[in-house]
């Protein structure tokens, strides 16, 4: 599919889905509340057929937090960046795992670096860091005056 | 039948291939040419190493005891870890102040040799030195000072 | 809360866990994992990662584009070129800066024999971990020369930190080109002594054949790259579906395999190499005079916007993520690394394996352990 | 026979003479005894470390290396150096280690191995324990070993020392009959169990030579099974170092580790001294046909070779061959290790026995 069908498509299955423009890949902002069911369908669907997950970012930007899917089908060669805005406060979404395995260990490193709550992850711990560790060390606003040498 | 031959035909090829490996071993046991290790290169007058080796930062110095260091900063700023440390001191020359290098202290031991001060210093004053013996009982003696106390700045650099 | 699942484990029959690292001969590294057995067999495996995170990731938001290049080294020592050419693609793109040809086929060739010596050091590793002592000295041996050529033009000889955004630090040695050629002709005599010692020896086989099976679903699912999802059928080189550098120059050969157990994971990094040295020495007389960098400002400040660039490491699919506001540092970088999604793939691949087999599946799956932890 | 010049029989019978003179019989073999004992371990001390700088050096030289070369000239005195390091290391534990066997596993392990070296028929009349059921002694002393590493493994009270000791259990078990099948051959040519008549039979041609297909299989297989008992790699299971980090001596550290370093090598000795003895007649030279011309000028200058020196020549040679096989080849998984004892050696050696009576009905060997 091209862009403007798969534009077409993503559109059609939520509507309110917003797509920024001037992009490297077609990048979808998502409703985080249905990105499950959008990967799901993504995935599934044989036109679409997203069955790569390249990568999972967790990103804190300015207003909220957001998880960045970046998708590539092996059947149709065509990528997508999905990306998932939280509030700051209270950072949840779905869990990816069932639809692509690889998700496990990446969401855990977003968990344990960006504090963003994944429901139904099968095994949500910290991955890098201590399990005692506190604070959210990928978050601009994490104090560290030990570890952190500011220049 | 079939299987009794196919049993011998395993036994006999996998000895064949474990006899394959042990000529390759053995060739090389026979064969003491083909030693690649050396020793410790405890000939270090005359030991050769490739020109560019990233051993450690230095400041070459002319025979005059000239180096070419202005004391810009651009070193310190573009360090990525912040083992360059430039201290500056005023000179006045015909009546005017200028600004001439105190001290160029250079942290060993924080140093990654990504290069990024040898290649930005604007009037080549930094190079890479191949010195590889860097173990040293007392932290303290890896933070250097490049600039030789006494050394004057070399008239060519523009400033 | 995987601790249930461990207690729940334990319930069975003779079942036990050990730790495996993060001190273990065959972890390569710091990796832990906690392994659950029964007798022999491996019944769960959970990684444990951190014991070399060092937050490259937050230390590339106070870095420039140069400074996070010798970050990059970091990552994954053994592809370190790799790396650094990513992140270096990454802004040449962003700016849309046009490199130098030249610039483009020198990559090529360092990218090649950076994976021709990361592969060998995973032949030597390889047959190290089941037993066969010698392999690590005969490929660490050859592995020599190719440093020496680094270190030669470079100054670095795990760690180059060659490539900067447009072309490289300085330009090659006069001596790369014959020293290349003089390495290949080298090498291709000393590949088949690799096949002699080790491939065709029975009990090599024996312990690889039918070991740690992925098929090419699973494969996909994980995001296993590299030689380890291409034995499995995964079409993933990403040089061959989005070239960069000059690997639009050249012809090479995919190595797909579909049985995606450690002996054709091993084969796939064997005919690989063979792949190598024939980009390399199709590129290595093409090699023309010229600027060795293209023309770039002092101070690189990246457009805003969301930028993506991947390039094919010696262990898979290299991914680099950075956010830019438009100034001179990234807003978020974020690396996506080929062991890490490798990883993932351990516990489903060994299970049902005897603990004997899972170190011949971790080290099919050639993982470096600063590239998981980053 | 020209062989009686390098007889010790004359000596250790006037040592004996002039010492049952003075002493009372009961004396005699008490003093006798110590002094065997200090020669034994004086020459066990001496071996070991050789063997350790021989294998240090072997194996540099097949890796493309250098070796040990900085203590002394070509790094002769490297094992010492070692062996005092590791006297001077500190002894370590585990916290619920047992501590009696924990202490005990490695004199276990090394008595083991000492034992067996007192039945090596050196030379002529250098031969300290001559039993008519010398072959049995030796395999009954080198199996108690594994009880040694056994014991360690349990009682280090850490896992992977408990599965490799069960590792060697396993091991120990299986390989112990092929060892004792092939030897059951030459037992069979030879019609004795007595190690002393066994290199006697072999005056007029070795048995790896005269015994035809029968003995070399059997050499064969006894080379592979006796590799595997010494717990040598390919077979090296029970300390698989990048599967069990050390496998049944992890926990160990200091002189405790050099015993059970020590004890390995000894073992190595011990059973390339015993396949010399069986297969390759001892102290016996090497002797062509009396039909190929000459022959009898070449055998009389293979006699003035004496006997200990082909006893050692043919025992490091056999040395040679084991760790050549252990610097070539990756180490077997535990199941196949089990398959290719129960599967491939065992029915061979049956079926080689059988062949072998044969031979010796039908009188078709020399």
């Amino acid at each position: 599919m091209s862009n403007e069908q798969l534009q077409n498509y993503i559109k059609e299955l939520v509507p309110e889905v917003v797509f920024e423009e001037n992009t490297q890949y077609l990048v979808a902002v998502v409703p985080t509340e249905k990105i499950y069911a959008i990967t799901e369908n993504l995935k599934k669907n044989a036109s679409t057929a997203f069955d790569y997950m390249l990568s999972l970012t967790g990103v804190d930007y300015p207003d909220s937090y957001a998880v960045v899917y970046h998708l590539e089908s092996t059947k149709h060669n065509h990528l997508i960046v999905l990306k998932a805005k939280m509030d700051k406060q209270n950072p949840k979404i779905d869990s990816v795992c069932k639809v692509w395995p690889a998700a496990e260990l990446q969401e855990r490193e977003v968990f344990d670096f960006f504090g963003v709550h994944f429901n139904n992850h099968p095994d949500l711990r910290r991955l890098f860091m201590d399990e005692e560790w506190q604070g959210y060390p990928l978050r601009k606003d994490y104090k560290d005056e030990i570890n952190i040498v500011e220049l | 039948m079939k299987e009794i031959i196919q049993y011998f035909s395993d036994v006999f090829h996998a000895v064949k291939s474990l006899l394959t490996g042990m000529r390759v071993t053995g060739y090389y046991f026979f064969h003491h040419k083909e030693i690649v290790t050396q020793e410790y290169p405890e000939n270090r007058a005359t030991l050769k190493m490739f020109e560019r080796f990233k051993g450690e930062v230095l400041m070459p110095h002319t025979e005059s005891n000239e180096h070419k260091c202005t004391g810009c900063g651009i070193c310190e700023m573009n360090c990525p870890n912040g083992s360059i440390e430039i201290l500056t001191t005023f000179e006045t020359v015909d009546g005017k102040k200028k600004k001439i290098i105190d001290k160029h202290i250079y942290h060993l031991s924080m140093c990654t040799f990504c290069g990024l001060c040898v290649k930005t210093c604007p009037s080549d004053a930094l190079a890479f030195g191949n010195d590889f013996e860097h173990a040293v009982f007392d932290r303290q003696s890896l933070t250097k000072v490049l600039n030789k106390p006494g050394s004057t700045l070399n008239k060519e650099v523009k400033e | 809360m995987s601790d249930s699942k461990i207690q729940e484990n334990l319930q069975k029959e003779d079942a036990y866990y050990v730790n495996m690292g993060p001190q273990h001969p065959s972890t390569h590294g710091v990796l832990r994992l906690r392994v659950g057995l029964q007798g022999e067999k491996v019944i769960h495996v959970e990684p444990h990662c951190g014991y070399i995170h060092r937050g490259i990731e937050k230390m590339c938001e106070k870095d420039t584009y140069s400074q996070i290049i010798h970050l990059t080294d970091r990552l994954d020592y053994l592809s370190a070129n790799t790396n650094n050419e990513a992140v270096c693609l990454l802004v040449e793109n962003a700016l849309g800066i046009e490199v130098p040809e030249r610039v483009k086929i020198i990559r090529t060739i360092l990218d090649e024999l950076t994976r021709l010596a990361s592969h060998q050091l995973w032949w030597s590793v390889m047959g190290m971990d089941l037993g066969a002592l010698t392999t690590f000295f005969y490929g660490l041996r050859d592995r020599e020369k190719i440093l020496d050529i680094f270190e030669e033009s470079t100054g670095g000889r795990l760690l180059p930190s060659f490539n900067t955004p447009g072309g490289f630090m300085h330009d090659i040695h006069p001596n790369f080109v014959p020293r290349t050629k003089e390495f290949l002709a080298y090498f291709k005599k000393k590949l088949p002594e690799y096949n002699r010692l080790l491939t065709g020896n029975v009990i090599f086989q024996q312990r690889t054949k039918g070991i740690g099976i992925l098929s090419k679903e699973d494969a996909i699912a994980y995001g296993v790259t590299g030689p380890s999802g291409r034995a499995s059928g995964f079409a993933c080189d990403v040089r061959k579906h989005h070239p960069y550098s000059a690997y639009g120059m050249v012809d090479f050969k995919e190595i797909l395999y579909t049985e995606g157990d450690s002996f054709y994971r091993y084969v796939a990094r064997m005919d690989e190499m063979w792949e190598s040295m024939k980009i390399i020495e199709q590129l290595i007389d093409r090699i023309e005079d010229g600027p060795y960098t293209a023309k770039m400002k002092p101070i690189i400040k990246l457009p805003a916007g969301e930028y993506y660039q991947r390039v094919e490491t010696t262990r898979g699919e290299f991914g680099v993520f950075v956010i830019s506001t438009g100034d001179k540092t990234p807003y978020r970088m974020k690396f996506r690394s080929p062991n890490f999604a490798n990883l993932s793939a351990l516990d489903y691949m060994s299970r049902g394996f005897k603990i004997a087999d899972m170190v011949a599946i971790m080290s099919s799956l050639d993982l470096v352990i600063p590239d998981i932890d980053r | 026979m020209a062989i009686d010049i390098y007889d010790f029989t004359g000596m250790t019978s006037a040592i004996h003479e002039s010492l049952s003179a003075v002493l009372s019989p009961a004396a005699t073999t008490i003093v006798e005894m110590t002094i065997i004992g200090i020669v034994f371990i004086l020459f066990y001390a001496l071996v070991g470390l050789f063997l350790v700088y021989a294998e240090r050096k072997v194996c540099a030289f097949i890796q493309c290396r250098l070796g040990p070369r900085r203590v002394g000239p070509r790094g002769i005195f490297q094992t010492i150096a070692d062996f005092i390091k590791l006297l001077m290391k500190e002894l370590l534990m585990t916290k619920n280690a047992d501590k009696f066997l924990f202490n005990l596993a490695p004199f276990i392990v090394i008595i083991a191995s000492f034992m067996a070296i007192g039945a090596m028929p050196f030379a002529k009349g250098l031969h300290a324990l001559d039993f008519d059921i010398g072959i049995l002694y030796v395999l009954a002393v080198s199996g108690i070993g594994v009880i040694g590493i056994l014991l360690a493994g349990w009682s280090s009270n850490n896992k992977y020392s408990l599965i490799g000791a069960l590792r060697s259990g396993a091991q120990i078990v299986s390989y112990e009959l092929s060892v004792g099948m092939a030897l059951m051959t030459i037992i069979i040519f030879a019609g004795s169990m007595q190690l002393s008549e066994i290199v006697a039979s072999q005056a007029n041609g070795w048995w790896l030579f005269k015994g035809h297909i029968p003995a070399i299989i059997a050499f064969v297989i006894f080379m592979i099974a006796s590799t595997a008992e010494t717990n040598r790699g390919p077979f090296d299971l029970a300390e698989a170092e990048s599967e069990l980090v050390a496998g049944f001596h992890t926990e160990y550290s200091g002189i405790k580790f050099a015993f059970f370093f020590l004890a390995e090598y000894m073992n190595m000795f011990v059973v390339a001294a015993f396949g010399a003895t069986v297969f390759l007649g001892a102290w016996m030279p090497f002797h062509i046909s009396e039909m190929i011309p000459y022959a009898e000028y070449f055998n009389m200058g293979m006699d003035f070779i004496p006997g200990f020196i082909w006893f050692f020549g043919k025992t490091g040679m056999l040395i040679l061959l084991m760790m050549w096989f252990k610097w070539t080849f990756p180490r077997l998984r535990i199941d196949q290790l089990l398959t290719l004892e129960w599967k491939y050696l065992l029915p061979i050696n049956l079926v080689n026995i059988v062949i072998t009576a044969f031979f010796v009905l039908t009188g078709f060997h020399f």
